[in-house]
């Protein structure tokens, strides 16, 4: 179960690693991008978490849409609409709770994946963030499914995470500014997909850490 | 970082600044959110035409605002698209009633925040447009990816359909222009340099003394392929026959239809260039390339086109859609009729490009 | 070295050519001896108005060849005064009869070659007057000294005497206007980077990663000194507070007289800038330096105007007097009277400068 | 004695000095200048070279004044009017000659020296040419005044320039574009000096190699 102030500490955990990798997110950015990547996200989720402690308190639904909005208007590119897609449909299934089941977890991640999904209309294997989020999405819906608890869960999600993450780098881009490189984009990470891996790692770590509260 | 600027954070804020005081008769500058839009908007009954993207491509698109050209420029931080906030605000600002052609250029960001933006204008009772440019030949293949970049034909494309909304065209009909402008033009990019985004504080990739990369965006982006150093005559000829001899060139480009209130799916297809046709040629510097280096590769692409038959009756050498201080070029050709010359030739008064007025 | 040129020693000569047939309706490009001159000269009755000095610092002076402006230029090699004979061919071009003003950089070589052509053009029968624009404020003393460099205010008096020379002014009145311009105006600069000349092939001076140079020339000569990286408000604030508190300055200069066909010496002094004064402020780019860094001095520079009490009452932000590819940026600052606004304000339509038609 | 043939071949002599120089010339332009004087001196002796077999027949004024109407049009800068003063001014003393003798040599120093002078406006010490060209004209004259032959003076004078040449380092440059630099100037070589050293030079060692023909 997630409380609604293990969501709080989870965002402000996901905006502290956006923060400490700012600077390598806009590296592999660098390499097949715009070198911006870091910037942008860490741009919105300062923004974030100036808003948090006026919204804290709200429904996690609520807070989560405030996230989507703020993320919209002050990030910009591509992973603006993106995360904030993203955001926004898991406010959407979060609406009016107070905590997240398993299950609410599942249906969070499957919303927000349906999010990016539609507004970017990249596909699995086009080395964007999707690459990292619908298998960690598979691999949280099995656990689940397989009778694991949160904890066993989230780390079985984090673990194919990293592993989609880093098989970014082998892959051809197909979608976003990394596609414009054509063969040189292979050989590097999506830094999309190096920040989606961030926030499971962060929502994972947020709730081992605080599993006891 | 070797630039003129105050805090990395205040770049774009201090940019617009600068722009509202010293074009004050031209244009007006909104900000948070950020948008510039004409002094003496919104014209009732014209269509408005309103373009966006990240910043440090000065003077595009802000340095286009005015009389014959856009209504308002929305300006991201820089490269990164702007947001959709800012481009409903602008709308709002600037329809006259007869709605808002949202010209886009085709990137990810881009596209997914002016699609948000268009369905939040529509939602405010606002007709709109979008279309997108996507005239970078460097990007080989459309299908299963992003497909081609929008660059240099952008500058066109607003100037044109500028000039057709001052002159009383419809919003089907500027939107309609703008799309034919677009399958018309294509361009291609390469660089000396690279260029330093001032929240990174060094430079996008690393070149070598005897380097340079053909076929670059306007981002600091690396190009498709990169290349010993030629000579102007040569990256002119690289550029402009990779341009020329462009095959005819199919994607499919989402538009929103205003009958069904529905994004569309529209395949659309350019024709490729031929003998006889009439060109506008422009000679295009990427923010830290001098003019006298741009007429030397004007020069040669004259003589170029001259060999293929292909008769350059407009021409623009200059600075306009730049990645902040690259060295480097692009070229933009756009085959044009009639109806085109007429719309360029047209009064134009904005802070960067201004004639017949 | 990397630039978009072929041979060095070709870059002259293909610059100008590619301006020729870039802005066919415009100008026409005289090679060997190399002048620019506007497509309708000469124009019977009109005092011609002639500029000319080293390349590379383009648009200066090709790009302001045209109605409203300049008559003529005759460009150099790179950062090295034309020869007596181009001026010559330009003046005996271009004179309608009327005259012809040759205005200078007070450089020796552009003096000494000026000086020439003008006892060359006198002994043809030619009237001239020759007036020079000593306005950089970062040379301290002229007693002794070659005096202040002409950078900035060139730009200026020639788009001011030009649009005289359209209305009719005689030559005499032409040349004490453009004295009266030179002596209202004052000018510095700076550098980011240094340049490289072409036929040099390496950058004139080596600049560290933390380190400006402080009032430059336009020659990529080395400033009056090397500073520690700046903010842009502080260069804004070093250049404009030496420009405005700068103490009235006094030298010696040489003109043709034409009554006793001999040439003069004249004391000539400016008054220092002063409350209440109404200016026409000059934000100049050095040919690398985005449009956005200059509206960020800009902005600052309109803020420690309205501080001193001074007014902005016309401005120009763009890149017009440079030095090659460098990056950096200097500021004039004009003192207006009514005449020069309305003059200023005229119709122009050069490559570089056009508003008005 | 100078013949005809000397002279012509002194020219030939100074243009390949300033060729073999223009690097080391423009690298002194660069450090107090723009970087410019090698280039714009060779490429107005290249131009003299390709004159000289049309007019090696004329008398020497005429020879001169066919190098300085080349120089005025061809080199610009400062040292276009400067160089093609001195040799306009020289011309007009050795019009119609076919030698010069050392009192000619004299007058044609002479002559020279003020042409630049004249053009230029410049005093001794300024850091200009003119600090080779006027002590080494003063030491020719003593020397043919105290009764030495041609080829001692050309080596007194020679000797005197080039040590005029190195004294232009630690002074202050009143004239030309060094003079903007202001105290920075101090410290560094005057190309111009240098290029007029190397005439001088040159014209000495023209007549010493060829003394015998
Ligand atoms: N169409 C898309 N669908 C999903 N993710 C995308 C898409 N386009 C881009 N991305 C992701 O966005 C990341 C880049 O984000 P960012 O650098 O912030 O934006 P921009 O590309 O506009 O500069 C990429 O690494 C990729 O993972
Ligand atoms: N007024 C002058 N009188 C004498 N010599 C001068 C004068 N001005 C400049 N010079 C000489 O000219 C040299 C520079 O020549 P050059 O570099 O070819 O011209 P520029 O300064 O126009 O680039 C200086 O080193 C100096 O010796
Ligand atoms: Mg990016
Ligand atoms: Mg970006
Ligand atoms: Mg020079
Ligand atoms: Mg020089």
């Amino acid at each position: 179960m997630f409380t609604k102030k293990q969501i709080v500490q989870w965002l402000q955990a996901f905006a502290s690693e956006i923060h400490e990798n700012k600077d390598y997110l806009t590296e592999l950015d660098a390499a097949i991008g715009d070198a911006d990547h870091g910037i942008n996200m860490d741009r919105g989720f300062q923004k974030v978490i100036t808003q948090l402690p006026n919204i804290a308190d709200k429904d996690i639904g609520s807070i989560l849409k405030t996230v989507s909005m703020t993320l919209i208007s002050s990030i910009g590119g591509a992973s603006g609409p993106l995360y904030g897609s993203l955001f926004l449909r898991a406010s959407i299934t979060a609406a009016g709770k107070e905590k997240l089941t398993e299950i609410d977890i599942q249906k969070l991640l499957q919303e927000g994946l349906q999010g990016v999904l539609q507004r970017g209309k990249a596909k699995p294997g086009d080395k964007t963030m999707i690459d990292v989020l619908s298998p960690a999405t598979v691999a949280f819906e099995e656990a689940v499914g397989s009778g694991k608890n949160m904890s066993e869960a989230m780390q079985q999600m984090v673990a194919i995470a990293e592993k989609a993450m880093k098989d970014t780098i082998p892959t051809l881009a197909k979608k976003g500014r990394a596609s414009y490189l054509g063969d040189r984009s292979i050989g590097h990470q999506d830094p999309g997909a190096t920040s989606c891996y961030l926030m499971l790692k962060s929502l994972s770590d947020s709730y081992s850490s605080t599993v006891n509260n | 970082m070797k630039k003129l600027l105050n805090k990395p954070e205040d770049f774009v804020r201090e940019t617009l600044a600068g722009m509202a005081i010293a074009h004050s008769d031209l244009i007006k500058v909104n900000f948070e959110p950020n948008f510039i839009y004409r002094a003496d908007a919104p014209k009732t009954g014209k269509v408005a035409i309103i373009s966006g993207g990240g910043s440090g491509h000065e003077p595009m698109h802000g340095g286009f605002v005015g009389r014959g050209m856009l209504d308002a420029a929305c300006p991201g931080e820089v490269f990164t698209s702007p947001t959709p906030d800012q481009m409903l605000a602008a709308a709002q600002a600037v329809n006259g009633g007869n709605g808002v052609l949202y010209i886009v250029k085709n990137y990810s960001g881009d596209i997914m925040n002016f699609e948000m933006a268009t369905e939040l204008a529509v939602a405010e009772g606002i007709q709109v447009q979008n279309i997108l440019i996507d005239d970078d030949v460097a990007v080989k293949d459309s299908l299963y990816t992003q497909g081609r970049r929008g660059v240099g034909t952008t500058v066109l494309a607003e100037k044109i359909c500028g000039a057709a909304a001052e002159a009383g065209y419809d919003l089907k009909q500027v939107a309609d222009l703008c799309r034919r402008v677009n399958l018309n033009g294509r361009s291609m990019g390469m660089a000396l340099t690279s260029c330093t985004v001032p929240a990174k504080g060094s430079p996008t990739f690393e070149l070598g003394n005897q380097e340079i990369e053909m076929g670059i965006g306007i981002h600091g982006e690396p190009g498709r392929e990169r290349m010993s150093l030629k000579s102007a005559d040569e990256v002119a000829e690289t550029l402009a026959l990779t341009i020329i001899e462009d095959s005819s060139y199919s994607r499919t480009i989402r538009e929103w239809d205003e009958s069904t209130a529905e994004w569309v799916d529209k395949d659309l297809t350019n024709t490729p260039f031929a003998k006889g046709d009439k060109l506008l040629a422009f000679v295009n510097g990427m923010g830290g390339t001098p003019q006298s280096e741009l007429y030397i590769i004007y020069r040669k692409l004259a003589d170029i086109c001259a060999k293929k038959g292909m008769e350059i009756v407009r021409n623009l050498v200059g600075s306009y859609i730049t990645s902040l201080e690259m060295q480097g070029c692009s070229i933009t050709l756009l085959k044009l009729d009639q109806e085109m010359v007429k719309l360029w030739d047209a009064p134009v008064l904005t802070p960067a490009l201004r004639w017949g007025v």
